[in-house]
């Protein structure tokens, strides 16, 4: 059908969703989603009969996911470029009226890549868990919930239909739920899992509203149905539409206004992190936006909309990750910070789809594999988060440490390590849209690189800062081998863009790539960004690793450092403007249920018994008193009679 | 001779009746206050009688009659006990039944 | 018409007597004047059964069964003015005046134009005319008021009949009786002592005395002495004693 | 004549409660108990033949028509199509799960475990009644006659305040039902003006009355009569507070039995005679109606949020779904109204779900104040995952049957205005505040120490619970049974009341686009 | 002089009355002749015997109404136009001598005072004093009562079948006086029973004075006291108009008050709760069905052409006995006033079926029509509180009944099944579907929907919610309320009363569930003749 189209409407109209049914090979697409959602049940609803090896379960099913995602790969390597979407229908979901929504899989570049992205991290990851959570005794659930997710992110990036897509969408945000709040005796880990799942579903409201409004237009809301007729829907319905699910990405994506609750999602155990809250899920946003780019490349507001979303959070992520003495807090906010980068690669439309994915890929290697590693030193730190107690352990995990390293170069862009590769071609693709959105990515990628060395100083560098009774020690092997393969991934992730392969990869998906040129040129921009990135760990290294290190942190610091330490007052400002309010509205609203909505019937029952009670005084048993009744009513009687006749 | 004046007569003597049975404490004066009530419903009737020039409205005076025997009769009864209870023949005593 | 226009104030008068009287004979004489008053009007109207089922029935058996009971209640008995239930007298004149307003004017606008009159139907005689309509056209009802009659009877029977629960006693029953209490309890066995007889003293009140100059109890009845209407033996003899003085002096 | 499916149906469990009463007093209450689980089991089993032997579109069956009270023009009718069956079906799945839920809840209360078991079983049969009659008369009749099994099961087995519960559940609903009497009575004498009846007379047929054109004035009035009815009991802003009540005092069966199934019957009324009867006044109550369903949800939510006991918590929540359910109802289009009536099922499921949980924990603890729980997850895991599912149900998350229905009702909101989608969609942020929010002050936490008492569930509250957890994860995933059931008498109440779906705002670019949607 | 031709009576169509007064008579002689032990069981099987042969009698002449083969005969004027034995009248009869047998059940009930009737043992004897507790002591009992009520019969039977204003006169004292005296022959509480009888004298007597003066009024009016002829005046509309309006009132007053609809109901709960209860069960269920049935007739066939002139009239009084009698009961803590209040506010709802008088040209095919609407009310009205005023009489303490509320709480745990079928009764009350009084509510709020009353309508089912509010009260106290374990006992009747709770409970059971064929005989007979 697209080879149908002519050359004009293709420069200008976004790429058709326009599958073939699935066959062969490809028929085994639902075993992806399966097999891990089979570990799952087996090992929720198996009790403890499978404690003992549901751990392996969960790595099998994962690991099978992921070397069939791989054959998949393959066959779809092996295939025509334009004949790389493949759809499988598996049943009709619901139908209401017109409106028919097909439980089915769109098998294509964009989820191919997602699948190996999914299924290979998070296999790392469940092999790393197994020697993580070895000691805790509900691993058998944790595992359980891992796999949960695992078949709720693949639904989320296999699904055809936007619906679909909302199915594996609420089901991450389960599993995170789940896994946040996996150590659900503290207090502050239950209020974290609750806070995510209900900011995220504010986002929701974005999906929820998107989906009806696209169904409004168009009669469905299957990507294939959407995609070929978006270029009829008016401008004014797409950037609504676009906006709607930008809001929903935001939630999904921690992004502003919606990002406060990714820093507390930290308390769930660090495998989740690296998993949930870095590589995959809360990329889905990323995936949303590009997924929905024949929406978002016809309508240039929505985009802007998502431009400045991702801008602000960038910056935000950033300098919270400055101030942030929590290691795992300060790498969320840096995953804050990179998610923005996507974002706002998104939101340049077909320049910056691709890379945007490419980062999207990139960070979840070297995200993921920094995650572990802080994971990873937790664990010989005894679960201290404090960076402030770390420093030198570098001796002490030499594995960490390299691998970590790795991932550090990775992300403050450093030649030839993925990050530089892909973050790289944001900012130009930034430059190439407008000169404050490039500067905006400069500046991020400089205060990258502060945050990233403070946090490499005061971990493995400076002095011992320990207390008396840790000792640090390397991770067992079913821990760092991970590592190490994240790491790899993080050092060679760059080689996708050899010959540009992904952008011509993802070209019929997302559409052509376009390149803006700039005035510097490509290498020019590189270098300059390279020399932001070094000023930046310059600094760092001035400021921090050439002072002594307080183990309690200073009190006295700047408004900004205050400020980012109170992550840029985001709850505070939740906490005044909608929680405090919306408690006290709700403590008015029991009363107003309470006294003027059940008492006004109650009151009016009470009413009726005092009115008879009054009235029953008026039979007073003075039988004279009834007589007058009596006459009265007669003179009444007499009276209406007339009243008729000569009133 | 005109009716009117007869049947407004009546009227005045049915609507004094009933002010005496709002007004009167004594049993036995109430009930005489419906006697007189009744009186005047026979006045009306035997004035409607002789302006309908038939006997039907004597007759049914006459049924007032038999009918006011007997109910003085069953009511001067109940008076009596009441009175012989209560040593009273106002009726305001009897009010234990109300509200 | 002279006849009406005679009567009617009166009867007007007299049944405002009823609302009037204080006293219930009172109430029921002016009822009887109204009675009587109207058993001449239906004289006027051509009603003759009427006036005389009027005098014999109304004023003769009616209001004497009235008088009997007033007899037997009190007659003295007077009503209080004070009306007890608050505000119920001047709602009974309102109303009372309201309705006699509607009524009043409301049958007074009425045009009856000229009455057919009781020629016709009385042609034969009253009593004969109402005899026949009577036992023709009313006879059921006129037969039925016989079950009025007898539930009244019935009705006066019930509740005022005191049946005799146990035999009448003889008099040797009796007799036996006063000498088993004698026997028994020691009660006086003969008649008990007459009131006292005094020159200036011989009612009831007045108890007999003792030979020892005591008043004897026995001699008076105790409902007057639980009234407390006896005269105690000094306040007499302080009269003998005024008369005795007087005669001194 | 073909078997009376209905019929049986509708009298197996009300003679069953007969002879559960006529049991004589030395019978064990374990074998009473016994009786009405089979009862209530053969009643699913019948059921559930009956309705694999439904035809999907094929519109009313297992019509029965006897003349009952022809004076009246009312008839001994019954019949379903699939809103109705689906309901009945709702009613013989729930009962023997309530009464296995409830097994000793009856133990306590006033009159002991058989005349428990035996209101119960009467009211499963009037709930049967209620959504099989097809003439308005005997649906009359049966909606009243509902009232007086859940008005003893309240009073008699509950919380220390059920007296006073009960009267103000009955009082609250018997209005409504009086106020629909006059309505009922309205229909009459309408029916009696166009001779409808089968010989010119009077007649309360669904199938004779719906051919009346009551004309603007007469229908909105008896429009207004029905709607009064209806809700009130499918508790609407701001006739809801009945509710919450008589929930708090309730044994959590019976609390099932009457929001999961009996208040459907005011939603089920709104489809069945408001829509189908009315035409035009249900196009001139729409705005009215959505506004207050729009409140309900947001209002219902919010009270949910800031209730601290579980059951009134519960009530809470289905005073925001039934807002959902009213909203699909009317804004008069397939999305909406098909949504509502599989919420009207999957609502049923989830409550009923919640409402066991929630009481078995309740049972244990002694207290029904969120306050007091804390932490029990530690002590009972397999309850507290239990609550959860019950919980992610009750806030409608995709997977679980909910999902679909209130998905669709956003949808259908959003076809009838942006606007009541937007409002209503701030219903799902809202269920997941309270729905965690109760989890988290309950379940999660250090373990209280008076709640170290608490023991996880036995087996027999498990097996209760689970056919309805199952239930609502294979429908979450496959509703398609279901829906097939219900589209077609979607599709006629949407013919009946003259309602048109929207089409899309772009019309497809050219055939070979629509091959694209296949 | 036209020769006097002898008075035809048709004995075989008014033998049913005949057999009552005779029954009264000789319940009289019985009295007078049979010796005082032998008296209560004869006038028992007396009065039994009498009730049901008339009544058997009364059902062979409905027969003819309404026979198996043929149409339906309109009805008889009998007894030279007295009395109009047309199916309303008929049927009227049907339940009063149906009710009286019920009562005289009731009336002999001697269980539950050990050994007595619950009437006095000797009314002249005055209480507290040694003659009355020698009366009591002797095993005394009024067996007059039986020939009273007999006559009360008659009154009730010649009430609605009379077809002029003076046999309706008759009618109506000849019910009356022997209520009056009925109401102050009770055994226990003897000063509220006389003070109850005087009270419905006193008032009685005043409002007979207003009818008896309406009447003239009439006469006055159309020259006749035929009630077709007053019709036919009513029709040509040629009389004193001011005269018919003040006649339609005066007698509206009479018939109102009898009913107990407001704003003459003062007597209503006075009355019900000071007199003997099974006269209260009688008076309340047979003095409605006459009451009712005299009105109906009255508006209907007399003044059916004035209709224009007494609707508004007729709105006000039903509005107001709707509202007066709902509202007042809601505060009322004793059960036996409470029924009374329950009866104002059924009257209420009875009425409105006068509401729907109509031309017959306006009645479609199959419509409910007032008349058959209101009889079948009073048919359920008049089982369900005969059973219930029944169940009254059996709570008991040491001082008789104890009607209190306080005496009442908790007895769904001393008699669970008296408990349960009052509470089924009170039900039946409130007009809750499957009993007998919601099937009677819908008929008399449709037959005045249908001729346009709907605003009466919706306040009376308004009504019908406060009222259900107090029955459903009284439920919740004797089933929801712990009650004292002292106190009152539920007494075990003899099979009198128990018959009387078992054919009221299972008449309003079964005419709630199928009503149907009573309906169909009432839509068929249920029209006057004019």
């Amino acid at each position: 059908m697209t080879t149908a189209m002519t050359a004009h409407v293709l420069m200008h109209a976004p790429p058709v969703v326009d599958p073939s049914s699935a066959h062969g090979v490809f028929s085994i697409l639902w075993l992806v989603i399966a097999l891990p959602a089979l570990g799952a049940v087996v090992l929720l609803l198996g009790g403890k009969r499978t404690d003992r090896w549901g751990h392996l379960l969960g790595v099998a099913t994962v690991a099978t996911s992921f070397l069939l995602s791989l054959i998949l790969f393959i066959s779809l390597l092996g295939r025509h470029s334009g004949n790389r979407q493949v759809s499988q229908h598996l049943w009709t979901w619901f139908t209401a009226g017109s409106y028919h929504v097909e439980f089915g899989l769109l098998y294509d570049q964009l989820s191919a890549l997602f699948l190996l992205l999914i299924t290979g991290v998070g296999a790392l990851i469940h092999v790393y868990s197994v020697g993580y959570m070895e000691h805790d005794d509900r691993r058998r659930r944790f595992f359980g919930y891992l796999n949960l997710f695992i078949t709720a992110m693949l639904i989320l990036v296999l699904a055809s239909d936007f619906v679909g897509v909302f199915l594996g969408w609420e089901g991450v945000g389960l599993a995170s739920y789940l896994l946040i709040g996996f150590w659900q005796h503290k207090p502050t880990a239950a209020a974290a899992a609750k806070k995510a799942f209900v900011i995220n579903r504010i986002g929701d409201i974005g999906l929820s509203l998107g989906a009806s409004l696209i169904f409004v237009t168009f009669g469905s809301t299957s990507f294939a149905v959407v995609s070929a007729n978006a270029h009829n829907a008016s401008s004014g319905t797409l950037t609504a539409i676009g906006l709607l699910l930008l809001l929903a990405a935001c939630g999904k994506s921690a992004q502003f206004p919606l990002q406060s609750w990714l820093l507390d999602a930290m308390e769930g155990p660090t495998p989740v992190s690296a998993l949930i809250h870095a590589a995959t899920m809360v990329t889905a946003g990323v995936y949303l936006i590009v997924r929905s780019n024949f929406i978002f490349s016809l309508t240039e507001n929505a985009r802007t909309g998502v431009i400045v979303v991702g801008c602000i959070t960038l910056l935000m992520g950033a300098v919270i990750g400055c101030a942030k003495d929590d290691i795992k807090k300060a790498l969320a906010g840096s995953t804050m910070s990179q998610i923005g980068y996507m974002v706002l690669a998104a939101g340049l439309g077909p320049a910056g789809y691709a890379f945007a994915i490419f980062h999207l890929l990139t960070h979840g290697f070297f995200k993921a594999n920094m995650f572990l590693g802080a994971g990873s030193v937790m664990h010989g730190m005894d679960d201290d988060v404090n960076m402030r107690h770390y420093g030198a352990l570098r001796k002490a995990m030499p594995y960490t440490f390299a691998t970590f390293s790795i991932g550090y170069l990775a992300i403050l862009g450093v030649p030839p390590f993925a990050g530089f590769w892909s973050k790289d071609k944001i900012i130009e693709a930034a430059f190439g849209d407008n000169l404050v959105v490039g500067l905006c990515a400069l500046i991020g990628a400089g205060v990258t690189a502060f945050y990233m060395t403070r946090l490499m100083l005061l971990t493995f560098l400076s002095e011992k800062r320990w207390e008396k009774d840790v000792h640090p020690h390397e991770s067992p092997t079913v821990m760092t081998v991970p590592l190490m393969a994240l790491a790899g991934l993080s050092a060679v992730g760059g080689l996708l863009l050899v010959n540009n392969w992904i952008t011509t990869w993802l070209s019929p998906v997302v559409g052509a790539h376009v390149e803006h040129k700039l005035g510097v040129g490509s290498v020019g921009m590189s270098l300059i960004a390279l020399v932001v990135v070094v000023l930046g760990a310059a600094i760092a290294w001035q400021l921090v690793g050439q002072r002594p290190i307080p183990t309690v942190a200073p009190e006295k610091v700047s408004f900004l450092t205050r400020a980012a330490r109170a992550d840029l007052y985001g709850d505070a400002f939740n906490d005044e403007v909608i929680v405090k309010p919306g408690v006290a509205g709700i403590r008015g609203l029991l009363v107003f249920d309470a006294t003027i909505v059940d008492g006004i019937v109650e009151g009016l029952a009470a009413a009726f018994t005092a009115v008879s009670n009054a009235f029953r005084h008026v039979q007073n048993g003075f039988v004279r008193s009834y007589a007058l009744m009596l006459f009265a009513g007669a003179l009444v009687v007499l009276f209406a009679l007339l009243a008729v006749n000569f009133g | 001779m005109s009716v009117t004046p007869f049947i407004v007569l009546s009227a005045i003597l049915f609507t004094i009746g009933a002010v005496g049975v709002l007004t009167r404490r004594n049993a036995i004066v109430v009930f005489m206050c419906v006697e007189l009530m009744l009186n005047a419903s026979n006045l009306a009737l035997v004035t409607f009688s002789r302006a309908n020039g038939n006997l039907d409205g004597q007759i049914a005076a006459f049924f007032v009659m038999v009918v006011a025997a007997a109910e003085v009769v069953v009511g001067l009864a109940i008076i009596m006990t009441i009175f012989r209870t209560r040593r009273s023949a106002s009726v305001d005593d009897a009010s234990l039944l109300k509200y | 018409m002279i006849g009406f226009w005679i009567l009617a104030p009166v009867m007007v008068v007299a049944a405002l007597g009823l609302l009037f009287a204080r006293k219930a004979v009172h109430a029921a004489l002016t009822l009887a004047v109204v009675m009587i008053s109207l058993a001449v009007l239906y004289l006027i109207e051509d009603a003759p059964f009427l006036f005389a089922v009027q005098i014999i029935v109304y004023t003769g058996a009616i209001l004497m069964l009235f008088l009997f009971v007033l007899m037997l209640v009190g007659v003295d008995a007077s009503d209080s003015i004070v009306e007890t239930i608050r505000g119920h007298r001047l709602v009974s004149i309102i109303v009372g005046l309201g309705f006699g307003l509607t009524l009043v004017l409301g049958v007074a606008q009425v045009s009856f134009g000229s009455a057919v009159g009781l020629v016709s139907a009385n042609k034969d005689g009253n009593i004969p005319a109402i005899a026949k309509i009577l036992f023709t056209r009313y006879v059921f009802a006129f037969e039925v008021t016989s079950a009025l009659l007898i539930t009244a009877a019935l009705g006066a029977m019930v509740l005022a009949h005191r049946e005799r629960l146990t035999p009448k006693p003889t008099q040797a029953a009796l007799a036996a009786q006063r000498m088993r209490d004698y026997a028994d309890k020691g009660t006086h066995l003969g008649p008990l002592p007459p009131p006292g007889v005094f020159a200036r003293h011989n009612s009831v009140d007045t108890p007999a005395l003792l030979p020892d100059g005591t008043a004897a109890e026995a001699s008076i009845s105790r409902v007057l002495a639980a009234r407390g209407t006896v005269k105690s033996v000094p306040e007499i003899s302080a009269d003998i004693h005024e008369l005795e003085g007087g005669e001194d002096s | 004549m073909s078997f009376p499916w209905l019929s049986v149906l509708l009298g197996l469990p009300l003679v069953g409660a007969v002879l559960l009463v006529l049991l004589p007093a030395g019978v064990a209450a374990i074998n009473v108990k016994r009786a009405a689980l089979f009862i209530s089991v053969a009643e699913l089993i019948i059921g559930a033949s009956m309705a694999l032997r439904f035809h999907n579109g094929d519109g009313t069956q297992f019509t029965e028509k006897h003349e009952w009270i022809k004076a009246f023009g009312a008839h001994y009718a019954l019949g379903v199509e699939g809103l109705g069956l689906s309901l009945v079906l709702l009613t013989v799945i729930l009962t023997p799960v309530v009464i296995l839920a409830s097994w000793n809840d009856g133990d306590e209360g006033r009159w002991g475990p058989k005349a428990f078991f035996a209101w119960m079983l009467a009211l499963e049969g009037l709930a049967v009644g209620v959504f099989a009659a097809t003439d308005v008369f005997l649906f009359y009749v049966f909606f009243e006659a509902t009232l007086i099994p859940i008005y003893f099961l309240v009073g008699g087995y509950g919380g220390p305040n059920r007296a006073k519960a009960a009267v103000k559940f009955l009082l609250y609903n018997l209005f409504g039902g009086l106020v629909m009497l006059a309505a009922v009575i309205g229909l009459y004498v309408q029916s009696a003006r166009h001779h409808v009846g089968a010989s010119g007379g009077p007649s309360y047929l669904l199938s004779d009355l719906s051919k009346i054109d009551f004309g603007t004035d007469v229908g909105r009035w008896l429009f207004l009569g029905f709607m009064v009815a209806f809700v009130v009991k499918a508790p609407l802003f701001p006739v809801h507070t009945w509710l919450a009540d008589t929930c708090e005092e309730a044994t959590p069966g019976t609390s099932v039995l009457l929001v999961s199934i009996l208040d459907k019957i005011g939603s089920f009324g709104m489809v069945r005679f408001c829509l189908t009867l009315f035409p035009e006044a249900t196009h001139w109550a729409t705005p009215t109606v959505v506004v207050l369903a729009t409140i309900s949800i947001i209002y219902g939510a919010l009270m949910a949020i800031g209730e601290d006991n579980i059951p009134r918590l519960i009530a809470y929540t289905s005073v925001s779904h039934f807002g959902f359910i009213v909203l699909g109802i009317f804004v008069l289009n397939s999305q909406g109204l098909s949504g509502s009536n599989l919420y009207m099922f999957n609502h049923g499921l989830s409550t009923a779900a919640l409402f066991l949980v929630g009481g078995y924990l309740i049972k244990r603890r002694g207290s029904a104040s969120i306050k007091d729980f804390g932490g029990v997850e530690k002590v009972a895991p397999v309850a507290a995952g239990l609550l959860l599912i019950s919980g992610l149900a009750v806030l409608s998350l995709p997977g679980l049957s909910p999902f679909v229905s209130e998905f669709l009702v956003i949808v259908g909101a959003f076809v009838y205005s942006p606007w009541a989608g937007a409002f209503a969609v701030t219903g799902i942020v809202l269920a997941a505040i309270y729905v965690l929010l109760m989890y988290q002050r309950t379940m999660t936490g250090p373990l209280r120490e008076d709640n170290a008492g608490i023991t996880d569930l036995n087996v027999r509250e498990i097996v209760a619970v689970v056919p309805v957890i199952a239930l609502m994860v294979i429908l979450g995933f496959f509703p398609k049974p279901l829906l097939d059931m219900l589209n077609p008498s979607v599709h006629h109440s949407l013919v009946q009341v003259g309602a048109h779906d929207p089409g899309p705002n772009v019309t497809p670019s050219g055939s070979s686009d629509e091959g694209g949607a296949k | 002089m036209t020769k006097f031709q002898a008075p035809h009576l048709e004995y075989s169509l008014i033998a049913p009355l005949l057999i009552v007064l005779g029954v009264a008579t000789l319940g009289v002689l019985v009295e007078a002749f049979v010796p005082r032990e032998r008296r209560y069981l004869a006038q028992t099987v007396l009065a039994l015997v009498g009730t049901l042969v008339a009544l058997g009698d009364t059902l062979w002449v409905f027969g003819k109404l309404n026979p198996v083969h043929g149409k339906v005969h309109p009805g008889f004027v009998v007894g030279q136009g007295s009395l109009a034995l047309d199916g309303p009248a008929l049927f009227c009869w049907i339940l009063v001598l149906g009710f009286s047998a019920l009562s005289i059940l009731l009336f002999a009930e001697r269980r539950l005072e050990g050994g007595v009737t619950a009437f006095a043992g000797q009314a002249s004897a005055l209480p507290g004093t040694e003659a009355e507790r020698e009366a009591s002591t002797r095993g005394l009992e009024h067996t007059e009562v039986f020939p009273l009520m007999m006559f009360a019969v008659a009154g009730m039977m010649i009430f609605p079948a009379a077809n002029d204003l003076i046999t309706m006169f008759i009618g109506l004292e000849v019910l009356s006086l022997p209520l009056y005296l009925l109401c102050g022959l009770a055994r226990r509480r003897r000063l509220l029973s006389q003070e109850a009888a005087m009270k419905y004298f006193m008032l009685g007597a005043f409002s007979s004075g207003f009818f008896v003066y309406g009447m003239a009024l009439v006469y006055g009016y159309a020259g006749s006291m035929d009630f077709a002829h007053i019709a036919t005046a009513v029709a040509s509309g040629t009389g004193a108009h001011a005269l018919l309006l003040g006649g339609i009132g005066m007698l509206a007053v009479g018939l109102f008050f009898k009913i107990g609809a407001a704003p003459f109901q003062a007597w209503v709960p006075d009355v019900y709760q000071g007199a003997p209860t099974a006269v209260t069960a009688f008076m309340a269920a047979g003095t409605k069905v006459a009451a009712i049935g005299a009105l109906f007739r009255v508006f209907f066939v007399a003044f059916g052409g004035a209709r224009w002139d007494w609707m508004p009239m007729a709105w006000i009084v039903v509005i107001l006995t709707m509202v007066v009698g709902s509202l007042l009961a809601l505060a009322q803590t004793d059960v036996k006033r409470l029924l009374a209040y329950s009866s104002v506010a059924h009257a209420g709802f009875m009425l409105t079926a006068l509401l729907g008088a109509r031309s017959l040209a306006d009645i479609g095919p199959g419509n409910i029509q007032p008349v058959q609407a209101v009889l079948f009310y009073l048919t359920t009205y008049g089982l369900t509180n005969m059973a219930a005023f029944a169940i009254v009489t059996l709570v008991r303490d040491s001082g008789g009944e104890a009607t209190s509320f306080a005496a009442w709480t908790g007895l769904g745990k001393k008699s669970p099944l008296v408990a349960g079928i009052f509470s089924f009764l009170l039900l039946g009350l409130a007009g809750i579907p499957l009993t007998s009084g919601f099937v009677g509510k819908w008929a008399v709020f449709t037959s005045a929907m249908s001729a346009g009353a709907w605003p009466v309508v919706i306040i009376a089912v308004l009504g019908s919610a406060t009222a259900a509010f107090f029955y459903v009260r009284v439920i919740v106290l004797m089933f929801f309320t712990d009650g004292a374990t002292e106190g009152p006992t539920v007494a075990i009747p003899s099979v009198l009363t128990t018959v009387v709770i078992a054919v009221g409970a299972a008449g309003s059971l079964v005419l709630g569930i199928v009503p149907g064929p009573l309906l169909d005989l009432l839509g068929r007979v249920g029209e006057f003749i004019r």
